[in-house]
């Protein structure tokens, strides 16, 4: 099982526009007004975003593809490295000879971060990988946003049946350890970015769910929605018009919060030897390979360094978005709920 | 606050005065003569799954097994070209006999004075003699369902009896052992003969592996894994009873595997003969000594490879195979010692392996498997030195045939005309498989192949990667599908795939050993033949040479079956593996030839060098203690400020 | 010399929304053993008022630009933090509006009035004596029991009431009664307010009354302030307020007031109810 | 009580019957037993040998449902497994054959070994740097230690792990790099490193949380009622919202007691601790499924226990609680 790359570009697409309409949707309620206001003052936030639009836009330029010549699937990304060459193999930052304590040969260029094992520049490996880690995010929040959102709010609303039901689901689910369950299924179902994505989203939505059905429960005994249902309104109307405004900013900090998680799990996946699939760049597995690469000698400590630098800033951003956005909408931190 | 600073200087002693050594100490200290307690510490890459000599069938059982239990031959350590088989428990090499009915046979006699290890299996709780029955028992083994013996069917083609005692367990869904084994002729107790069905020169390799060495059947029935009187007994693959120079007396899953000296071994002696003219004062000490040197063997299991290098450097391993990421630290460009390691006085030693390793196609692929130019041209396009290169320090040898050096038939001056890494040949034949530039001449899509391998850590993903960018030169696009082990192996029983890289490990020096891969009637489930390759022609001609001994006609016969692979080009030889190994300065090696896995019974160290030059590789620098001391302090001045403002 | 003079306090809100000034230059005093009530809607000042005079409101987000708070003649304003743990709790107590939030869950009854008596009178030698004593005065009936108790074991009018007895137990010179009254039931609000009458004379302490209320103004109060949007705007006796209101503000407030005849009727008829349910 | 306990308890039973469903779905229905059997035998194994292996292992029955003639419809893998398991008989090891329970019992020693220090250390460690940067909240001080605290959480473990076996074990050798022997208190030299990583690699994350679940109690009513009674700051901070705050912690932290026995996957790995997490590793190297889903299994009774234990505690801490 492997998607094109307009599949996986779609991905990428429908994260930013997704996330960019959500926002759109529900910043006319006055509570997403009062958290826009605090938001913009929020210094550590704005810088977070930032640094995440960054990471977007490298992201972006390694989706769009530009067929020229016999390069066929050649990203704007690669289009703007082009004039660096492919090395033998590894190479240290900016260094005019080949990596080798012994055997050290003339580069064919010079590369800011060094060269890989397979002579590849290793500043690009690291920016392509961002593509990598949005993809795995992008696909897995596709999956499980809908389905915790959806089922977390059924289970609230409707309560009786359909919550045991529900609640049966995820507590089954909860119980497996998350670790050995995603293990388990990327087993079974063979290595691949859709399949980890699909084993992400199966082990992930379980926490949203539990936390959308808590908050629609909470909301669904407030006064207006008991005054709509008094009105007549029917329950897809409720649900759409009153509970899931007000359950939104959850999902958006969870997804958040959730994004830097499914990066960190996909580094560990690596070294346990079910990550992503041989010839996609990710920074976990950089990571994996700069263990035996560290204890070459002189050690080869510049993957290791980029891969973790990427790797650290995009989930310290996203974490500290989370943090900024659940300030914004609850300056007094009283939904301690949405931190585990 | 004295009481802080004291508190840290004990600390500060701890930490300083204890030892980084990871082993526990040895069982002894001395002898009982007073000379030091040589124990070795050897890596070992994992557990074995098994110490059943008559189901262990991997690298790392045979380590083990080898030196707990011995066979009748053994290979002689020190001669390599040509691989030389010499008597262990056999007294003298077995003499073919050809009865007046036709009969085949070997005879085989025993020496006299073998005993197995002293154990509680046996009722005096002391060893009893190796007799021809115990041979018996050990054939009734492989031929016992339960035991699940993997070359079972491979010696039933050959050997009288195993076939039927198998289908008779089968039927009967029991083993009887009280029944003689038919295959084996018991003359008295130090003699027997094996019966043959047909000639089986390759028995003689058989007789040195660890399927056919002598079990004693007391250990087989006592260690049943079962509790007796309250205590749990192991099972027999765990707790091996042999006749072997060495006893397993510690067995820590996923830590270490302990043995210790057979104090009755008497079965062999370093050999008198055949070492190297420039080391001869060293051997000449050790000829017709007694063995085994070393009073205890501790195998630690060390799974990652890094932690198993820092421990060789640091002194407390006796031995390191060099992997790529540290090649360059202690092999210098002409592969020889870098001065850091000759000043530390390693021994470096390169073993070239009898192994080949190949990319095989699926022959009964509709896409590869009928297309022989797409296959050769696959062949060309590879550039085999650049992966030698890159991933194995550019010192395995680039293979252009299957058989690997040291074996019979081996052409030291063969080239593969399509192996020899031609980019404009390469396109020329996949033009002419109809697929110009890559792309198929009728459809026009470009031609997808899918390479399956087994991708589990860092480096198989690297070398994947290396794969899959070699053959997309050609302008057709590789998907590598990453299977785990037991998936791919699925994969090959059921054909399921494109092609795959494989490799093959001598079980002995026979080329035999490696054409049967590609035999017709060795396609799986009946064998080897992942490759699925079925050519009459192959077929006859292997079969021919398979029953001849060593002569210029088999040589013939060899050279034509590698004639005809080479054209037909089922698979691709990549290289074959030259290890390059460390020994400590204090345990030089002994063993030269590769075959042998019992080579620690030839070994001996140096205990007194070993316990200086740990310490000397293992000096603390003060500078941590200094920063950790100079952190608590600003640690506690912040403390004491802090708790002064704050009241 | 009044006990407590407040002189043109200031006091600023600083948020991420922008500053509020949420009291603004106001001057008022209290007397010995006079009953003061700080009336207006919420959102007024009143409570950060209440707060400010032991320095209780958080800074950040507050801030004090100026003015005096004087209690007994010394500007707590330029209080230690020891001298303003003396005054909180020791001069001037506090009765907050929500007792079953306001009394820490996790800790028996006796131990939180112990903490009070423990912090500023040492000089107690029979601390269980004190409490029951004390829990007697403010009208629980079972004070043993009520002593033991975690406090969610008890009913909405008795928490009050340990809130109370813990304002009490140190013997404030004043107490600052935060809207006492208003999360509990409309029967148990007149208890309460019995209790707090009685009290102040038996005590003789002054009491800072904060509510919306005017029907417990006019019960308790001795003097009247009306607050709106962080200004003083009237102050006075009680019934010249009440009968003639000056401000616009203050008439607009009272038009509001409930009917107080009807209020207790129904104050009779659901007593014994709400006396079973406590006991 | 009891009956509370028992009727929880109960409400595990369909539970346990999910994860059991799963796991076999996972490691039988999706993974052919044939696969493993030449992983076991090696890939010189004969169909014969295999065939064998999979009968002595009852892996050639039907999946689900038996329908072949003569045999009894519930002869099958799926109900020997679910029988197995529910009476604790945790089978052999696919690769070595040896006791699982024996194994799980060996391993467990290793890994309570390394966790229960780090956790003891970690709690404490957390805890009172929860507490400092809620005492001096809204400061400089608080701020740089949040962002230190998500820093530290945004680092994976191996880079933990890989830097530290590299700094202390191989620049300095102070201590082992690598290996683990139960032998008193020289034991401890092998521990050091791992549970110092291992605390610091949870640290950031655990004083996030706590400093999170205290500052929503500073903000609660009761804490101005102490203010107001002249309760000190720090008296306020560690005996009355340090109290309450502990509540929801002690809880979170009996949840993941039983996790304990399990070890680290990553840590016990790169230092050849024998543990279990170093078991589960490489049984999903070596596809050993006969363990792997046993350790799921024996996951998810843990988590269940977890809960379990969760539920006595807060009866146990909390006096809001009182089972009916």
């Amino acid at each position: 099982m492997n998607f094109p790359l307009w599949i996986q570009n779609l991905a990428i697409f429908l994260l930013a526009a997704s996330m960019g309409s959500a926002f759109w949707f529900v910043a006319r309620s006055p509570r997403w007004q009062r958290a826009t206001r605090r938001f913009r003052n929020d210094k550590v936030g704005l810088l977070s975003a930032c640094v995440i639009s960054v990471y977007l836009f490298i992201g972006l330029l390694d989706s769009v593809q530009i067929p020229a010549g016999p390069h066929r699937d050649r990203t704007a990304l690669d289009w703007m490295f082009h004039g660096i060459k492919r090395e033998r193999t590894y190479s240290a930052p900016l260094a005019s000879t080949s990596y080798s304590a012994t055997r050290p040969q003339p580069l064919e260029g010079r590369h800011v971060l060094g060269t890989d094992v397979l002579g590849k520049d290793v500043l690009l490996q690291t920016l392509k990988a961002c593509r990598t880690a949005l993809i795995i995010g992008g696909l897995t929040s596709m999956i499980y946003i809908p389905l915790g959102t959806l089922f977390g709010v059924l289970a609230g609303y409707y309560r009786r049946w359909v919550d045991d039901v529900i609640q049966y689901i995820y507590s089954t689910l909860a119980t497996i350890p998350s670790i050995l369950l995603l293990i388990a299924i990327i087993m079974a179902l063979g290595k691949g970015l859709p399949q980890i994505s699909i084993a992400l989203g199966v082990t992930a939505w379980v926490g949203l769910c539990r936390l959308i059905r808590g908050e629609t429960m909470r909301q669904s005994q407030r006064a207006y929605v008991e005054a709509a249902r008094a009105l007549g309104q029917s329950h897809r109307q409720i649900i759409c018009r009153h509970i899931l405004p007000n359950v939104m900013h959850l999902v958006i900090i969870n997804f958040i919060l959730g994004f830097s998680g499914f990066v960190m799990t996909e580094s560990i996946l690596s070294y346990l030897g079910v990550g992503v699939p041989v010839g996609t760049p990710s920074w976990g597995q950089m990571i994996d390979s700069a263990r035996m690469e560290l204890a070459r000698e002189p050690a080869v400590w510049w993957n290791l360094g980029a891969s973790a630098c990427a790797l650290f800033f995009l989930v310290l951003a996203l974490n500290l978005l989370g943090d900024a956005l659940r300030r914004a909408f609850d300056p007094r931190g009283s939904s301690v709920s949405v931190s585990r | 606050m004295a009481l802080r600073i004291l508190y840290l200087t004990v600390a500060c002693a701890l930490l300083a005065g204890c030892s980084n050594n990871p082993h526990p100490p040895p069982f002894r200290e001395k002898r009982a003569d007073g000379t030091p307690w040589q124990a070795s510490y050897r890596p070992f890459p994992d557990d074995p799954r098994s110490l059943d000599p008559q189901f262990s069938y991997d690298t790392l059982g045979h380590a083990v097994v080898s030196l707990v239990y011995e066979e009748m031959l053994e290979y002689h350590p020190l001669k390599t070209d040509p691989y030389e088989l010499i008597p262990c428990l056999a007294d003298g090499m077995p003499e073919p006999i050809s009865g007046s009915d036709g009969t085949l046979a070997y005879r085989f006699r025993i020496k006299r004075g073998v005993y197995f290890h002293d154990d509680p299996c046996f009722s005096s709780g002391k060893g009893r003699e190796l007799v021809a029955a115990d041979m018996a028992y050990a054939f009734n083994r492989i031929a016992d369902p339960k035991v699940e013996c993997p070359v079972l069917s491979t010696l039933a083609e050959f050997v009288v009896g195993l076939q039927e005692r198998n289908d008779e367990a089968k039927r009967t869904k029991s083993f009887d052992y009280s029944k003689p084994f038919p295959g084996i002729r018991v003359i008295d107790d130090h003699t027997f003969d094996i019966l043959l069905l047909k000639p089986f020169p390759q028995l003689l390799y058989w007789m040195a592996m660890p399927f056919t060495a002598p079990v004693p059947r007391e250990a087989v029935e006592y260690y049943d894994g079962r509790s007796h009187d309250g205590t749990i007994r192991q099972q027999f693959k765990f707790k091996p009873v042999g006749t072997g120079p060495f006893r397993l007396v510690e067995w820590k899953k996923g830590l270490s595997l302990r043995l210790i000296r057979n104090d009755n071994y008497t079965a062999t002696r370093f050999p008198t003969e055949g070492w190297p003219a420039a080391d001869a004062a060293r051997y000449q000490a050790m000829a017709g000594k007694p063995i085994p040197f070393l009073d205890e063997v501790d195998f630690r299991i060390i799974r990652e490879s890094i932690p198993a290098w820092l421990l060789f450097r640091q002194g407390y391993v006796e031995a390191a195979g060099l992997g790529k990421d540290v090649f360059d630290t202690a092999v210098s460009a002409r592969q020889e010692l870098t001065p850091e390691y000759q000043a530390r006085g390693v021994w470096l030693y390169k073993d070239a392996e009898p192994s080949t390793f190949y990319f095989q196609f699926n022959m009964q692929n509709p896409v590869v498997g009928k297309n022989r130019k797409l296959r050769q041209a696959i062949s060309a396009v590879y550039d085999v030195d650049l992966e030698i290169d890159i991933f194995m320090n550019g010192i395995y040898l680039n293979a252009q045939q299957l058989l690997p050096p040291g074996v019979y038939g081996y052409q030291a001056d063969f080239k593969d005309p399509y192996r020899q890494h031609n980019v404009e040949q390469a396109r020329q034949l996949l033009a002419e498989a109809g697929y110009p530039n890559g792309y198929d001449a009728k459809t026009g899509k470009q031609l997808q192949l899918t390479l399956d391998l087994t991708v589990d850590d860092a480096e198989s993903r690297q070398l994947a990667e290396f794969e899959k960018e070699q053959i997309e030169k050609l302008g057709i696009s590789v998907k590598v599908e990453e299977n785990l082990w037991a998936t791919q192996q699925d994969k090959m029983d059921r054909g399921n795939f494109q092609f795959t890289a494989s490799g093959w490990n001598a079980d002995y020096p026979d080329p035999e050993n490696f054409f049967f891969l590609f035999y017709g009637k060795n396609i799986p489930p009946e064998g080897n033949n992942n490759s699925r390759y079925a050519n009459p022609e192959f077929d006859r001609l292997f079969e021919k040479m398979r029953a001849m001994e060593n002569s210029p006609e088999r040589l013939d016969l060899i050279h034509r079956l590698n004639a005809i692979l080479t054209e037909d080009c089922p698979m691709i030889p990549l290289y074959h593996p030259v290890a390059f190994h460390l020994s400590q300065p204090w345990a030089p090696r002994v063993v030269l030839n590769p075959l042998v896995s019992n080579g620690l019974k030839y070994t001996q160290i140096d205990v007194a060098m070993r316990k200086q030059k740990q310490v000397e590789w293992n000096r603390k620098p003060m500078w941590p203690l200094a920063g950790i001391a100079a952190f608590l302090a600003a640690a506690g001045m912040f403390a004491y400020r802090w708790s002064q403002r704050h009241g | 010399m009044s006990l407590l003079e407040v002189r043109n306090l200031r006091i600023q809100f600083v948020t991420e929304e922008g500053e509020t000034q949420a009291v603004d230059d106001i001057s008022f005093f209290v007397d010995s053993g006079e009953t003061v009530a700080l009336v207006g809607e919420s959102g007024s000042g009143k409570s950060v008022t209440a707060l400010s005079l032991s320095r209780l409101v958080p800074t950040p987000p507050a801030r004090y630009q100026g003015g005096q708070i004087l209690f007994e003649g010394k500007d707590v304003l330029q209080f230690s933090k020891r001298q303003l743990q003396d005054l909180r709790g020791g001069k001037i107590a506090y009765v907050f509006q929500e007792p079953s939030t306001s009394l820490n869950p996790v800790f028996r009854v006796r131990n939180q009035i112990a903490e009070a008596i423990h912090l500023h009178r040492r000089d107690v030698q029979d601390v269980r004596a004190e409490i029951l004593n004390i829990l007697d005065l403010v009208g629980i009936r079972d004070p043993i029991r009520a002593m033991e108790a975690y406090p969610h074991q008890l009913s909405g009018g008795m928490q009050q009431r340990v809130m109370i007895a813990m304002a009490l137990a140190c013997r404030p010179k004043l107490l600052v009664a935060d809207e006492p009254t208003t999360a509990l039931d409309v029967t148990i609000q007149a208890q309460i307010l019995n209790l707090l009458r009685e009290l102040r004379k038996k005590l003789g302490m002054a009491v800072l009354l904060i509510t919306h209320n005017f029907a417990i103004v006019s019960n308790l109060a001795d003097r009247v302030l009306v607050m709106y949007r962080g200004k003083i705007v009237e102050q006075g006796p009680t019934q010249e307020v009440l009968h003639h209101p000056k401000h616009p503000y203050t008439q607009a407030l009272l038009a509001c007031i409930p009917k107080i005849g009807s209020m207790e009727r129904r104050l009779t008829t659901i007593d014994h109810e709400a006396l079973a349910r406590m006991s | 009580m009891a009956s509370y306990l028992i009727r929880r308890i109960l409400y595990m039973v369909p539970i346990i019957f999910g994860v059991m469903v799963i796991t076999f779905v996972l490691f039988f229905v999706v993974q052919s037993p044939t696969a493993m059997a030449k992983r076991i035998l090696g890939p010189k194994a004969k169909p014969e040998a295999i065939q064998n292996w999979l009968h002595n292992r009852g892996y050639d029955k039907p999946r689900f449902i038996n329908t072949q003639p003569g045999a009894t419809w519930w002869d099958s893998q799926f109900v020997h497994q679910m029988k197995a398991l529910a009476t604790f008989d945790l089978g052999y090891s696919d690769a070595t054959g040896e006791s699982i329970a024996r194994m799980f019992r060996q391993g467990a020693i290793p890994s309570l070994l390394i966790t229960v220090p780090s956790f003891i250390f970690g709690f404490l460690i957390s805890l009172s740097a929860a507490l400092f940067f809620v005492f001096v909240r809204d400061s400089r001080t608080d701020l740089f230690g949040v962002i230190l605290c998500v820093a530290m959480m945004s680092i994976p473990i191996q880079v933990y792990v890989i830097f530290g076996q590299w700094l202390i074990a191989v620049k300095t050798s102070y201590l082992p790099a690598f290996g683990f022997y139960l032998s008193g208190a020289s034991t401890i030299k092998f521990l050091v490193l791992p549970v110092i990583l291992y605390t610091l690699a949870d640290l950031g994350g655990e004083v996030r949380l706590y400093r999170t679940i205290f500052l929503e109690e500073i903000h609660q009513e009761y804490v101005k009622t102490a203010q107001a009674k002249g309760v000190s700051p720090a008296r306020v901070l560690f005996v009355h919202v340090l109290k309450n705050g502990m509540i929801s912690i002690i809880t979170l932290v009996v949840a993941s007691l039983p996790f304990l026995i399990i070890g680290s996957l990553v840590l016990e790995n790169f230092f050849g601790i024998p543990g279990l997490g170093n078991l589960t590793v490489n049984a999903i190297r070596t596809s050993d499924f006969a363990v792997v889903r046993t350790t799921v299994y024996l996951g998810s009774l843990l988590y269940l226990v977890g809960l379990l234990l969760t539920d006595i505690c807060y009866a146990a801490v909390d006096p809001r609680i009182r089972f009916q």
